[in-house]
């Protein structure tokens, strides 16, 4: 057993809950960027802290190139949105 | 020479029925027999011509299929064979079978779950259990059994309900007692001490391994001898169109058009589709590892899978164990994996057969597997016209791979998929009907 | 109340084992604490935490990951951001937090008999972990009170140095036995004590 | 002494002497032996049989390389296989078969197939064999036929089927610098890398650390080779930051700068200590990486060039040098490069005659020159050798003219007798590890060799791999890589020992074939021959990979590290294009053969922990059969004695129905959520509402995934306005906890919850059946138990003798039910405590089969049921779809493909045959059993039933809801069982629920 654990591509956008978006649920739920070379992806440090990091990885070389807490990440971005929001 | 003819003399009730079959076709001496294979030798092999041509490419074809894999391979040929579109060219990057089809663990099997697939894979196994002779190239297609092992009553029940619908599918399938493999598989950690005791097996006696590169290479000679141009280390670096609709291909070798291309490069299904403007699909590509270990004394007789993890293992005629497990579950192109799944396979090698401790790991390589959102491949015209997409072979493409030209080269000649295939679109996910024999869901790691 | 029933009972051996011909390498013991809890800071509230795991234990942890420090009966270390391990050889520590920590600021949650302290003392403590755990456990890397979680294949682990030579571990209590064994097993070629 | 032990030379105890067997004859050697060097000592020139051809094969090297001397080791039961007679160090008892050959090694039956050998040239097997088109052989039987002969012809050593009862393990190591390779370059590395204070470890796979020093006539430093390793070893060996690590190859070079290695500890002893492993396999996380890994000499291809006897020049220097051991008594030289003189030269003053040195070139350099006379040597220059003779031991050569231009043989040949043969082709840099972490090897055209790569990792290659040919330059690099490795940007020369510039030209002649008549082996073990190369390109397999897997070059154990670049050479010849232009040669782990024992480690013997419950012991004591769910271990009856599964299933679930019963619950998943926004989170991860339930009550919930199916249920306890506490199935406990974590992380990252695993501390009973309140009014204390403080779903805490608990009163069972839980350490003393309070009400424990039956009755389902591909309304729970808030799954769960006609739907089957039903049998509608087709679903989970008396399932139908009230049949091909049944309601028993309120 591995001690992180992949968790897919990172930044798919989660449609509204209440959304009724058929092809908005379709793509989130199916449809992936695969890319060969920089991919930003979700591991969850399953076998430790349980966190899961928001990382950039070459899929062609495996290098990391950057990570962070993905909570940490997700709420500077929907403080981002909510400001946005709020000055529109 | 005769005492060696005697050891080996089985050859020799085959050759007069390739003569008279070769005789009938009228084909030239490429024609491969014991026959052929005896008079070269005494000749100093100095007489065998290239198994395929290297042709330069043309500007138009009516078919150009990407990827000179297996399946790639395959299409061409059946497009030839059953449909008789000959003008045809498959481009393929590197040196032919480069990617997955010498890359996997050779099991050929159609004991499967769901309808959907019993029916696909059982029409491939049957392909297989002809492919020797229909394509004059000996792919070593070895019957010897494909066990499942069961280790909880639970698990037991699972598998003979696969038995059965195998069953009820016209499909061979038979329950085996522990005693009974026992017997079967000498060196099994059966039960008694054994963290997993063996409850039962599900057996498909047709199920068994094939040489891998011979699937590719026979393919391969096969279609060139119909016509079919094989053009290697002729990379698409992007799509010709005209609109919406492809008409073709741009490559390291140079623009070729054709009314019609399919695509079969599973592995590189992403990187290639992102050429033709589609970044997104039900696809991720992961790492399977596979594992060869040094050359052995027979020591296994069929294929065996063990339950209570993941593992798959069978021998090669060379002696050397063959086996792997699961995926390294993560995104990657790279044809590498990492040193915990290579640990947890080995683990539960010797957890099965205790005595294999003292063997040795001699080769580990690693596969690109597109790993698709219900664990279920896509055969399909589209997405865009003019483009037929054959892809999401996860783990499952090598048994495939008869089936999958055959299918694919239907579906490219009549623009309608065959019955078997006709499940296995893109959209299926979209209407939810997948088919998803683990009920995994959209977690392409799990499948 | 009758004591808590330790999970490591039927395998408890204690003496000497294994290759002793250079004495014991490790000691390995159940410290068995009364309380073993849980602590989660929201976002933001993490100084809070601390501060309050002080004024309940009177520990002073370090800002930042993994940090921790150990006392006589008492140790706390960080295990995840926001989380710490509080311990303490007396009970009563999880309602002494709860009264320190509301909802607003985050959550206490007991785990004393949720986990099995499993501590691994003497010169080979380093070399034994190692077999088991791709922890750097080198004296800078891990310095005495940090912690780290990790895990053994299907055994997850929270681990606090609490000496230059020592270690305790965290382990979960349905799994415990089963990892000691495998502990013991580790320690045949240091030698090992178990008291 | 045997004729061919040296005087003295060597790094071999003479004083001792160890006994071992070969092939059932014993020999003696000497510490420090191998099998090899010892075999030889005692005149043994025959070691084993080629793998195709079955040829008598010699030792062709003295390392890792070699391709002939195959061994099979047995050890009491176990036999290990296929280990290099070079690598094996004897020891008292050492007890080594030969293999693959019958019936023995110096006769053997397979030798005939060499007789053929053209028959069975490269690719033969794919033109044949494919049997007839027609007839009782056609498909893939006569296939088949023919494979059981090949494959009992094929294969090297045989396996043991006895369980390996030695000991592996892993460790864990960190460290700053590591070095590979223990030589020259390495010690230096690592000593220049440890002088910076850095964590070093120090690998090298041969027993002695110092390579090439070793066997090397150079003084280093004012003082022999040798005498420097050791100082460079004592210097290394007193630092506190230094590990070294002898026998231990360095195998994989993986992602993040993790190399794996294998560690011999006691394959070279008789017996372990306590605790030793056989083999201890590391994973080093390293800063960085200097690899010394050196270079391997390559033979020439040319007829015969197989027979033993002939061996690699640099072998026969070791074999004389480091182990005293002469490869033979009148040795001739055939090579392509100076380097190869110095090994003649060494081979000479350790005592052998070397009669002639055949060199390839036409000129050769004065330094090399004076080594041949040195030797006393004649010297035939622009000359080869084009044939052997002798049956299994050479006995002489034929040399003839030859232009190395051209590389045409010409002239009359000269024969000369020779029991040795040395043989030199150039020098591959063992770039095996710098491939698995680099881009692509480039080709050397002065060295005639492929050179490491640009790096995509962390390392430096030094010395003989990086290309550096003289010792002084081998040194300087150690020097400068240990230190850039250590980060330092020292530049000063001090700590560079003094070495002599060597004289000897570096560049060999671009020979690697002599093409005369005769077989020509590239390949040794597998029997590859130069023919076989150029079969291959007459076929069009032209792609190094081509080239390998069409002829199996480089695929044997020795994995083509002889073989590699003159299997290329020879292709390219073919092709007409430069080596580079035909490809190059990628490496993959593992660089040499690995225990699979030691990559198990730990886990050989013990794959997965067990799990336990807090009551495990007490189930066990008192005669609970366990068995297996996932990792946990859970009762499946207590069995009386002479009793069936099946009696004693229905008797606990009887006792149940009738009285009281109780079960252990503490493999649920418990998962504590816990924040202000805990109910809204439960709100949007299950189907029904949370946010609603009151403090002090529990609530069932379903889960979907995304993607609208039945993902997973359980009941979630309110404990307080921030707390819950969820219950998951046992099965889907870790997957729904990391589903639920990547939610707050990832979904929704505002949300505050956390969510903390307490599977483990709560032990869980259940009480169950009409007197389970009555049992709890006998023990409870603190609280009371009745209707109105615990009504249904109601939840209270109390104590059980001075133990707190907290009670729910909930049913799987469908009878009036509680579960109890308490601290795990308490756990065995409350469930004990229950059991005393249940004896007055005959109280009885009962198992994971009578949980089934009493759940298959009352229709609840489980993982059988919830199995990924079925909803919420298959399964009947569409009740608990809330329409007034969205959920997960809920916007997808009303997709076409999941609520058309043709669903599986859950249904409950009788059986109307009284035989009993089996999980996994199908239903068909009306069939023929014996040819079995069109099922209509199948049966899930199956149990007698006591309350009904009959045998009865659930099921899942299509359009089952449908069907409910029709007659239909099982169908069981696979065990043969073939019967009537009635589709049903789910609900077989009391479906008012009458009964759980007691």
């Amino acid at each position: 057993m591995s001690e992180f654990t992949y968790q897919g591509e990172a930044g798919r956008q989660r449609p509204d809950p209440a959304s009724t978006d058929r092809a908005a649920w379709d793509a989130y739920v199916y449809d992936r960027l695969n890319p060969a070379g920089e991919h930003n992806e979700l591991w969850q440090h399953s076998g430790g802290c349980r966190a899961h990091l928001v990382v950039t990885r070459n899929t062609l070389t495996h290098v990391i190139s950057s990570v962070a807490f993905a909570r940490e990440a997700g709420r500077a971005h929907s403080a981002g949105r909510r400001g946005k929001g709020a000055r529109s | 020479m005769r005492k060696a003819m005697a050891e080996y003399s089985p050859w020799w009730p085959g050759a007069p029925y390739r003569l008279a079959h070769r005789m009938k076709r009228n084909v030239p001496m490429a024609e491969y027999s014991a026959l052929s294979l005896l008079r070269n030798a005494l000749g100093g092999n100095r007489d065998w011509a290239p198994a395929w041509r290297k042709p330069e490419p043309k500007p138009t074809y009516d078919v150009i299929i990407v990827g000179g894999g297996g399946h790639g391979l395959a299409t061409a040929y059946y497009l030839a064979k059953e449909h008789g579109i000959t003008n045809v060219a498959v481009v393929e990057k590197g040196y032919l079978g480069s990617g997955n089809v010498g890359r996997n663990t050779t099991i050929v099997r159609s004991n499967y779950l769901l309808p959907d697939s019993i029916r696909f894979y059982e029409h491939s196994l049957k392909l297989w259990e002809n492919l020797s002779h229909d394509l004059n190239y000996n792919v070593m297609f070895s019957q010897r059994g494909m066990l499942n092992l069961a280790h909880t009553p639970g698990q037991a029940d699972d598998f003979i309900r696969r038995g059965n619908a195998m069953r009820h599918e016209g499909v061979d399938a038979e329950w085996l007692t522990p005693a009974e493999i026992g017997r079967m598989v000498p060196g099994l950690a059966i039960g008694g001490s054994a963290r997993f005791p063996v409850v039962g097996g599900l057996m498909q006696p047709r199920g068994g391994t094939a040489r891998h590169d011979a699937v590719a290479w026979g393919y391969a000679r096969g279609a060139d001898r119909r016509g079919v141009d094989i053009i290697e280390n002729c990379e698409v670096t992007g799509f010709l169109r005209d609109g919406d609709r492809i008409t073709g291909v741009m490559t390291t070798r140079g623009e070729i058009r054709a009314g019609k291309v399919g695509i079969a490069v599973a592995g590189s299904t992403g990187h290639v589709m992102k050429m033709a403007g589609v970044e997104r699909l039900p696809i991720e590509s992961h790492v399977l590892q596979a594992f060869v270990s040094e050359s052995l004394k027979p020591f296994i007789h069929t294929v065996v899978t063990f339950g209570a993890g993941h593992l798959y293992i069978s021998q090669s005629d060379k002696g050397g164990l063959v086996f792997g497990g699961d995926i390294d579950g993560y995104n990657t192109y790279a044809q590498r994996g990492n040193l915990p799944v290579v640990e947890e396979v080995m683990s539960e090698m010797v957890a099965l057969f205790p005595g294999l401790a003292r063997v040795r790991l001699l080769r580990s390589w690693g596969g690109i597997m597109d790993m698709s959102m219900d664990g279920s491949p896509i055969i399909t015209r589209g997405p865009l016209p003019g483009m037929y997409l054959n892809c999401g072979w996860c783990y499952g493409g090598f048994k495939a791979t008869p089936a999958s030209g055959w299918s694919f080269a239907w579906t490219i000649a009549k623009d309608e998929p065959h019955r078997i295939n006709a499940p296995y679109t893109l959209d299926r996910f979209h209407r939810g009907a997948v088919i998803d024999e683990k009920g995994q869901g959209a977690t392409p790691r799990l499948h | 109340m009758a004591e808590p029933l330790s999970p490591l009972q039927p395998v408890w051996q204690p003496g000497r084992h294994g290759n002793l011909s250079g004495g014991a390498g490790v000691v390995l013991s159940e410290t068995r604490p009364a309380s073993i809890v849980q602590v989660a800071a929201w976002p933001g509230s993490e100084r809070a935490v601390i501060a309050a795991i002080r004024a309940a234990t009177g520990l002073a942890l370090p800002d930042g990951a993994g940090g921790g420090v150990a006392a006589a009966t008492k140790a706390a270390f960080g295990v995840a951001p926001g989380r710490f391990v509080v311990v303490d050889q007396a009970e009563g520590l999880e309602g002494e937090l709860r009264s320190r920590i509301d909802a607003a600021t985050g959550s206490v949650t007991g785990l004393s008999h949720g986990r099995t302290a499993i501590r691994v003392d003497g010169p080979k403590a380093e070399w034994v972990l190692s077999k088991l755990f791709a922890v750097d456990f080198g004296l800078t890397a891990l310095p005495v009170g940090s912690g780290v979680a990790t895990q053994h294949h299907d055994v997850l682990a929270q681990i606090q140095r609490t000496g230059a030579m020592r270690f305790d571990l965290y382990v979960f209590r349905s799994l415990s036995r089963s990892f000691w064994k495998t502990l013991c097993h580790a320690a045949e070629d240091v030698g090992y004590e178990v008291i | 002494m045997s004729p061919r032990r040296t005087a003295d030379s060597g790094r071999i105890d003479r004083s001792r002497q160890i006994r071992f067997s070969f092939d059932g004859a014993n020999y003696s050697g000497h510490p420090g032996d191998t099998l090899a060097s010892a075999l030889l000592a005692s005149g043994v020139s025959l070691f084993g049989r080629s793998f195709k051809y079955h040829r008598p094969r010699g030792v062709m090297t003295a390392g890792i390389d070699e391709p002939n001397a195959l061994v099979t080791v047995l050890k009491g039961d176990g036999r290990e296989p296929n280990i290099p007679a070079t690598m094996l160090e004897i020891y008292d008892g050492l007890t080594v078969v030969s293999q693959n050959r019958y019936p023995s090694l110096a006769f053997d039956v397979g030798a005939v197939n060499g007789l053929a050998g053209k028959l069975f040239s490269a690719g033969f097997y794919y033109k044949t064999f494919m049997g007839p088109v027609f007839g009782p052989l056609k498909g893939t039987r006569f296939w088949m036929f023919c494979e059981w002969f090949i494959r009992r012809a094929a294969g090297l050593g045989r396996a043991g089927y006895a369980a390996d009862t030695a000991r592996y393990e892993r460790v864990n190591a960190f460290c700053d610098v590591l070095v590979v390779g223990a030589g020259p370059a390495g010690l230096m590395a690592a000593r220049a890398a440890a002088e910076q204070g850095r964590r070093v470890i120090l690998a090298d796979l041969d027993t002695r650390l110092g390579g090439s020093a070793n066997w090397s006539d150079e003084t280093i430093d004012g003082m022999a080779a040798t005498d420097w390793v050791a100082s460079a070893i004592a210097d290394l060996s007193g630092r506190d930051n230094v590990r070294l690590l002898p026998r231990t190859t360095v195998w994989g070079y993986y992602d993040n700068n993790t190399l794996a290695a294998l560690e011999r500890v006691t394959d070279h002893k008789a017996k372990p200590e306590t605790g030793e492993p056989r083999h201890r396999s590391w994973t080093i996380r390293a800063g960085s990486v200097v690899l010394a890994t050196g270079a391997l000499e390559r033979p020439l291809v040319f007829p015969g060039n197989d027979r033993p006897g002939v061996m690699l020049a640099a072998a026969a220097e070791r074999y004389a040098v480091e182990f005293g051991v002469l490869a033979g008594e009148r040795a001739v030289l055939f090579t392509n490069n100076d380097r190869a003189y110095r090994s003649a030269a060494a081979l000479a003053r350790a005592g052998a005659r070397i009669a002639t040195i055949v060199d390839v070139r036409d000129t050769v350099s004065a330094a090399a020159r004076r080594l041949a006379s040195e030797c006393g040597a004649e010297l035939l220059a622009g000359r080869a050798v084009v044939a052997t003779d002798g049956r299994r031991q050479l006995s002489g050569i034929a040399v003839r003219a030859f232009d190395a231009r051209s590389g045409t043989v010409s002239g009359d040949a000269r024969n000369l007798a020779a029991d040795c043969l040395l043989v030199s082709g150039g020098w591959s840099p063992a770039l095996h590890l710098a491939s698995q972490a680099g881009a692509r090897p480039r080709w050397d055209s002065g060295l005639q060799a492929f050179l490491p790569p640009e790096p995509t990792q962390n390392w430096i290659a030094a010395g003989a791999v990086a290309g550096a040919y003289s010792t002084a330059e081998v040194l300087r690099q150690g020097l400068e890589t240990g230190r850039m490795a250590a980060g330092s940007a020292d530049e000063d020369d001090g700590g560079l020992p003094l070495a002599a510039d060597d004289e000897l030209d570096p560049n060999p002649a671009p020979v690697f074939e002599i093409r005369a008549d005769g077989k020509a082996f590239v390949d040794h073990q597998h029997d590859v021959t130069a023919d076989d190369v150029r079969l291959a390109y007459r076929e069009g397999f032209v792609s190094v990979e081509h080239l390998k897997r069409y002829t199996t070059l480089g695929m044997a154990t020795d994995q083509g590290k002889t073989s590699n670049v003159p299997g290329m050479a020879i292709m390219a010849a073919a092709v007409g294009k430069p080596i580079e232009e035909v490809g190059t040669t990628r490496f993959r782990p593992p660089f040499a053969p690995v225990s699979l024992g030691s990559l198990a480690a730990e886990r050989h013997g013990h794959l997965k922990p067990e799990r336990l419950t807090p009551m495990h012991d007490w189930h066990v004591a008192n005669g609970a059969t366990m068995f297996t769910a996932g990792l946990w271990f859970r009762p499946q009856i207590y069995g009386l004695p002479g009793e069936t599964i099946e009696q004693a299933y229905v008797r606990e679930a009887k006792a149940v129905r009738d009285g009281v019963g109780i079960v252990d619950v503490s493999t649920l998943g418990k998962i504590a959520v816990q924040g202000p926004d805990a109910a809204e989170f439960l709100d949007r991860v299950y189907t029904n509402m949370f946010s609603t339930l009151a403090v002090g009550k529990a609530r069932y919930g379903l889960m979907l995934r995304e993607d609208g199916f039945a993902y997973d249920d359980g009941t979630t306890w309110r404990l307080g306005e921030t707390e819950f506490l969820m219950t998951t199935t046992t099965v889907n406990a870790g997957k729904v906890m990391q589903n639920l974590e990547y939610c707050l992380d990832v979904v929704w990252p505002d949300l505050k919850v956390h969510l903390t695993s307490v599977t483990d501390e709560w032990a869980g009973a259940a009480l169950s059946g009409p007197k389970a309140r009555q049992v709890l009014e006998a023990c409870v204390t603190g609280t009371a138990v009745d209707d109105a403080t615990l009504p249904f779903m109601g939840i209270v805490r109390g104590e059980i003798d001075g133990v707190p608990v907290t009670i729910c009163r909930l049913s799987f069972s469908g009878e009036l039910a509680y579960e109890v839980y308490c601290g795990a350490g308490h756990g065995t003393h409350v469930w004990e405590t229950l059991m005393e309070a249940g004896e007055l009400f005959g109280i009885v424990a009962y198992g994971l089969e009578a949980l089934g039956t009493l759940r298959i009755e009352k229709g609840h389902v489980t993982g059988a049921e919830i199995d990924g591909r079925t909803t919420a309304r298959d399964l009947h729970l569409d009740w608990m779809l809330s329409k007034k808030k969205p959920f997960i799954g809920s916007a997808m769960m009303d997709r076409d493909g999941m609520t058309g006609p043709g669903r599986l739907e859950l249904v409950g089957v009788v059986s109307l045959d009284g035989r009993p039903l089996n999980g996994g049998a199908h239903i068909v509608e009306s069939s023929n059993p014996a040819a079995p087709r069109d099922s209509i679903g199948h049966v899930t989970s199956v149990c007698y039933s006591p309350a009904l008396r009959k045998y009865i399932s659930l099921a899942l139908v299509e359009d089952g809801k449908a069907r409910l009230g029709t007659r239909a049949f099982v169908s069981d091909p696979v065990r043969k069982r073939f019967g009537p049944v009635e589709l049903v309601s789910h609900h077989f028993f009391d479906p008012e629920g009458k009964r759980l309120h007691g």
